[in-house]
């Protein structure tokens, strides 16, 4: 991995921050623009990652609204229903997402979930539509319905660093700790949202606010893992 | 298009069971502030500019004034006028040119707490009556609407009422003179009281029940979207009450609005308190920037120091 | 129009020759316009309103918006000012922004008290013509609304009603006290602090009165208000008989002359 | 002379305060018979407390005091009781469907498979092409051809009658004309009589579709929608012993026609009468039904004859028709 630089738009990528893959083959990520024959340059503002292994060259941004892609996980909100579908919330001011009323795990005609407008579910983006299965095995995977709990909103790119999990050597890989360090002092339960929602649901009020507020904090403040873990220790001890 | 996204069930409940537990999401206690941070404009030039924000709500309010002709059956009044501007910047649900109702709210409150109840002296804006007047316009914008908007621009508008300097005039027989910023020091408004604004919310304490209410001070856009019911009351530091708003929502008690009106009155005095401290800085700031350029603009200000004091 | 109110510390009467706590004269009909689902006019001395109500009714114009009402009616309130019901002929535009502070309080305070969750996705429209304007205008406009909706027969929990309250020099000048005043009229309502106080009563024998509506424009020192609000609130409560009495003397007639 | 001064006093007996309280009304529950068509005859009020008794279940329009087991009333009304149900009964309120109940509607507008229909209730109806009775047949399947020519049944503004065949969960109704005795109406004159409940309007009855043989224009049909509204048309000879065979041909002719036939002035004139006797009765605060709209039909043609006497002065009319009537019943 070469050392990520910050680009601005319209800047060309030089040719050594390019991974160098067997094949030759360079999948271009989001932000970044080809112009023929061999000019890459960025569309938007973002730090430069690259992966060798895959030969993938993106952009990392921290603006911007969610943009559904296939295979995301989202946490959405009910608006209403209809009789073959719910229409659902993903981020405010945007087209509904569309949740069949059968896309849930085991659910028929008789038995599916009788959801009302407001409530949330956590899903999965398919091609047209978001569902609560996955559609080739028929299991759950964790998704469906969310009772109580509390959501929070964070930047769509804190939610996915949230999601990337831990590498080989136990290394947070998005550099995000504070969900890791706060489960070893409180049991809580949580559902990520690439649309930048955070599902956490624990046994009392008082430790969901916390833990919510320490997510949120560390993503506007910006908090190094050092912090991450400075602050959930100092918080978590008055709890 | 959702015009406005509410909270989720599952927000609503959990904002509800917190605050049942004398629990906010922002970890502040109930009848707190969120950090009220209010700026001047540093240009020394610009009198009557404020931004204020409390937590993420961000208002901005500026004062301009213009002579102009008084109202015909207002001959010793100058005229003064508040326009609020809720444009998409503040959010998304608002929309350019359509009237929302926050914002016929937001206008008449203002209204009442700063126009009708006389805090500033119209008549000190008159020249010459039934001639000339000074035009007193306030534009407010909301540039970022966390919840309670309304304190935060009631507490923006009095902020800028009282930074603002109007030009000095002179009259001498049928000759009125108006002199720039550079020519005469400007004169401040006359201010007769100084009101401030305080919204209460209303939640129920249990499921189902109107009876014992949960009143929180300054809410933040969720909350605000969970209430059931609010009562906004202006008032100054002596506790003169002037304007009392609780436009439906849930029923209260008589004796509960009695209460909200005392807890009302002390954060009235921290408003208070809070604008004279920012205006005695913002004023030693702008002497200090003067004694700085008056070094070097020795020769304007001898001239100046020639002029008798009007 | 200065006027000099002076004269009631010397008599204990008011301009009009009530005493402080009198009402002014207060009638009202219901069911007057056969073609609304309900209707009423009410004289509250001499301001006089008419109200209807049409719906509950599917909302007009898109459907998008009746989905995103979603699970409960809303309540639309239209106040039309006619241009000869003050004492200078004007006619006050429908964007002024007090009878859009009316409007809405009115709106808001029926939203939360009838039972709109048994209406999903309509709207529950309520015009009220202003016919005359002496003093309590939005008094009088929430108890007419009041009338107009039990005649529409929508489900409430209680009657909404109104009444403003002022505070006078009290007739004891030893005293720096206030007197309260109840109902005033157009000319009071120019020289004193008033508010306008709108109660959901809890019938009789039910609970204590809930405050819906508090609206004040005047100022006035806040050790007044205790002296204000609880003439006001049981203002409200004679209000609410007067209503009462209206509602059942028109279910009599109505009951009287079918059969069954 | 004393000058004395009076207190304003009220125009009407009516604006005088209730004071009394709802005590009394706890006995009177179990006095009340049970059943459909009895109520009280005292008024209760939105607010008022109907009891405090535990035992009794709560109804329409009433609701549960937080605080108390009281139940009290939402409208204002007659108790009515239900075995240990208690309901209030609206002196009047907007239609509210229930299931085969005979409507007359008005399309309002028209969906790609349905049609939205104004039967003056909160919501409007829905009609689904499913629902109807198509041209060729009873038992014709229903094609997309009929799909796209739905406006050929229904038109925006045209009325029909109908009967509740479902409710939707936001007590919307959906609506069928799959008999010979609904669908489109034409030939007659429309009219909407207020509301429902204790007072006046249409009732629920055994029969709302009669007809009214008429002194001079020959038979007149009248069918009363529970909704309110009412349609008095000419009366079509129905062919006797409509077989199934024949059925097909009937609803072929004219069961989707717009036209109206020529109408003769008599029956112009008995179609009149009989409007303006309902509307006396609605006036009258009378209960619209077969029984009254006869008896009113009737009181006006004998009113008729007194007034060709001199008897009669036009005003006294509408009481005199609505005294005829309630002697008659």
């Amino acid at each position: 991995m070469t050392t990520p630089g910050v680009l601005l738009p319209g800047e060309v990528v030089p040719q050594s921050a390019l991974p160098a893959t067997k094949k030759g083959t360079l999948t271009l990520g989001p932000g970044l623009h080809h112009v023929p024959p061999s000019t890459i340059s960025a569309t938007t503002t973002g730090s430069l990652q690259t992966d060798n292994k895959k030969g993938a060259i993106w952009l990392e941004t921290s603006h911007g609204r969610y943009q559904p892609t296939v295979g995301d996980h989202v946490i959405a909100q009910i608006h209403h229903s209809s009789t073959e579908s719910y229409s659902c919330i993903l981020t405010p001011h945007t087209p509904y997402a569309i949740l069949g009323q059968l896309a849930f795990e085991g659910a028929n005609k008789k038995t599916r979930p009788q959801l009302k407008s407001g409530d949330l579910v956590y899903a999965r983006v398919s091609k047209t539509k978001i569902e609560c299965f996955n559609s080739a095995t028929g299991k759950s995977e964790g998704m469906g319905p969310l009772k109580a709990g509390m959501t929070f909103s964070v930047t769509p790119s804190f939610a996915r660093r949230l999601m990337m999990g831990t590498s080989k050597d136990g290394q947070a890989k998005g550099g995000v700790v504070v969900l890791e360090e706060a489960g070893e002092k409180v049991r809580f339960e949580v559902a990520v949202g690439r649309n930048g929602k955070v599902w956490i649901d624990s046994s009392t009020a008082r430790e969901t606010i916390v833990i919510g507020g320490l997510l949120v904090r560390a993503d506007e403040e910006g908090w190094g893992v050092e912090m991450q873990r400075k602050m959930v220790k100092k918080v978590l001890r008055d709890v | 298009m959702p015009s406005e996204v509410t909270p989720s069930t599952n927000n609503h409940d959990f904002i509800l069971t917190a605050l049942r537990q004398n629990l906010r999401l922002d970890s502040r206690p109930l009848d707190t502030y969120r950090p009220i941070d209010l700026t001047f404009s540093s240009d020394p030039d610009t009198y009557g500019q404020t931004d204020v924000r409390i937590g993420k709500t961000r208002v901005l309010c500026n004062i301009s004034c213009e002579v102009g002709a008084p109202y015909p059956d207002r001959k010793f009044d100058g005229v003064f006028t508040i326009s609020c501007e809720l444009g998409p910047m503040g959010s998304p649900a608002w929309e350019v040119g359509r009237q929302d109702q926050t914002e016929i709210i937001l206008s008449r409150i203002l209204e009442k707490t700063v126009r009708r109840s006389g805090a500033l002296d119209t008549e000190s804006l008159c020249i010459v009556a039934g001639q000339k007047c000074f035009h007193l316009r306030a534009d407010i914008h909301i540039l970022d609407h966390d919840g309670n908007v309304l304190d935060a621009a009631c507490f923006a508008l009095m902020a800028a009422l009282l930074h603002f300097r109007r030009p000095d005039v002179s009259i001498e027989g049928e000759e009125v003179t108006v002199y720039s910023v550079r020519e005469r020091e400007p004169v401040k408004l006359t201010m007769t009281h100084h009101p401030f604004c305080i919204t209460t919310s209303f939640y129920p304490s249990r499921q189902g029940s109107d009876d014992d209410l949960i009143s929180v001070l300054d809410t933040t856009l969720q909350e605000e979207q969970c209430r059931t019911g609010s009562l906004t009351i202006s008032l100054n530091r002596h506790g003169e009450v002037c304007n009392i708003a609780k436009y439906g929502g849930v029923g209260i008690e008589g004796l509960s609005v009695l209460t909200c009106v005392n807890a009302s009155l002390e954060k009235a005095k921290m408003f208070d308190r809070l604008l004279k401290e920012r205006l005695a800085e913002d004023e030693k700031a702008r002497q200090a920037k003067i004694g700085a350029m008056g070094l070097e603009l020795s020769a304007e200000n001898e001239r100046v120091m020639e002029r008798p004091v009007g | 129009m200065p006027l000099d109110t002076s004269t009631y510390a010397l008599a204990h009467l008011r301009l009009d020759g009530r005493r402080w706590n009198e009402l002014r004269r207060l009638h009202a009909q219901i069911s007057t316009q056969a073609a609304a689902d309900g209707s009423s006019y009410l004289e509250q001395g001499n301001t006089k309103v008419l109200c209807t109500v049409s719906g509950p009714q599917e909302q007009k114009g898109g459907r998008g918006g009746a989905r995103d009402q979603g699970n409960e009616a809303k309540v639309d309130v239209e106040m039309n000012i006619a241009a000869f019901s003050g004492m200078d002929r004007k006619r006050r535009a429908r964007s002024d922004k007090r009878v859009q502070e009316m409007q809405v309080t009115i709106a808001s305070a029926f939203q939360s008290t009838l039972f709109t969750h048994l209406f999903p996705h309509s709207t529950i429209t309520v015009t009220l013509h202003i016919l005359s304007q002496d003093g309590s205008l939005l008094a009088a406009c929430l108890n007419a609304a009041t009338l107009a909706l039990i005649d529409a027969g929508i489900p409430m929990s209680d009657y909404i009603s109104s009444v403003t309250v002022a505070s006078a020099p009290s007739s004891d000048q030893s005293l720096d006290e206030m007197d309260p005043l109840l109902d005033l009229n157009g000319l009071e309502e120019q020289e004193l602090p008033f508010m306008t106080v709108g109660t959901c009563g809890r019938g009789p024998g039910g609970g204590e009165e809930k405050v819906m509506v508090l609206v004040m424009e005047t100022k006035v020192q806040m050790a007044r208000l205790e002296a204000m609000l609880s003439v006001g609130i049981d203002g409200c409560k004679q209000v609410r008989g007067i209503l009462d009495g209206v509602v059942r003397s028109h279910g009599k007639r109505v009951l009287e002359s079918k059969v069954s | 002379m004393a000058i004395t001064i009076l207190p304003p006093a009220p125009a009407h007996e009516n604006a005088k305060a209730y004071h009394g309280d709802s005590s009394d009304n706890d006995m009177d529950i179990d006095d009340l018979p049970s059943g459909h068509r009895s109520t009280t005859t005292n008024i209760i009020t939105p607010g008022q407390t109907v009891t405090s008794d535990p035992q009794w279940m709560r109804g329409h329009g009433t609701f549960a005091d937080t605080d108390s087991a009281a139940i009290r009333s939402t409208l204002a009304g007659t108790l009515q009781k239900t075995n240990k149900l208690l309901s209030i009964v609206p002196l009047r309120a907007r239609y509210t469907p229930e299931i085969g109940d005979l409507v007359i509607g008005r399309i309002v507008e028209v969906q790609s498979r349905r049609w939205k229909v104004d039967v003056a209730a909160p919501l409007l109806a829905n009609l689904l092409l499913s629902s109807i009775n198509l041209p060729g047949g009873v038992l014709r399947k229903r094609t997309s051809v009929d799909e796209l020519n739905i406006r050929a049944f229904f038109g925006e503004g045209e009325l029909l009658v109908a009967e509740v065949q479902s409710l939707f969960q936001d007590g919307s109704a959906s609506l069928h004309t799959r008999s010979l005795r609904y669908g489109k109406l034409r030939n007659g004159y429309f009219m909407s009589v207020a509301g429902m409940g204790g007072g006046a309007g249409v009732v629920r009855a055994k029969r709302q579709i009669f007809t009214v043989q008429t002194r001079s224009g020959g038979e007149v049909d009248v069918l009363l929608g529970v909704n309110g509204f009412i349609w008095i048309a000419k009366h079509v000879a129905e062919k006797e012993d409509v077989g199934i065979n024949r059925m097909e041909e009937k609803v072929g002719e004219s069961m989707y026609s717009s036209q109206n036939d020529e109408i003769e002035g008599g029956t112009r004139r008995e179609v009149a009468a009989i409007a303006g006797g309902i509307r006396i009765l609605v006036a009258g605060g009378v209960k619209v039904e077969e029984g009254t709209v006869r008896r009113a039909y009737e009181a006006g043609l004998e009113l008729d004859e007194r007034e060709r006497d001199g008897e009669m002065m036009d005003s006294e009319r509408g009481s005199a028709v609505v005294e005829m009537v309630l002697a008659g019943g």
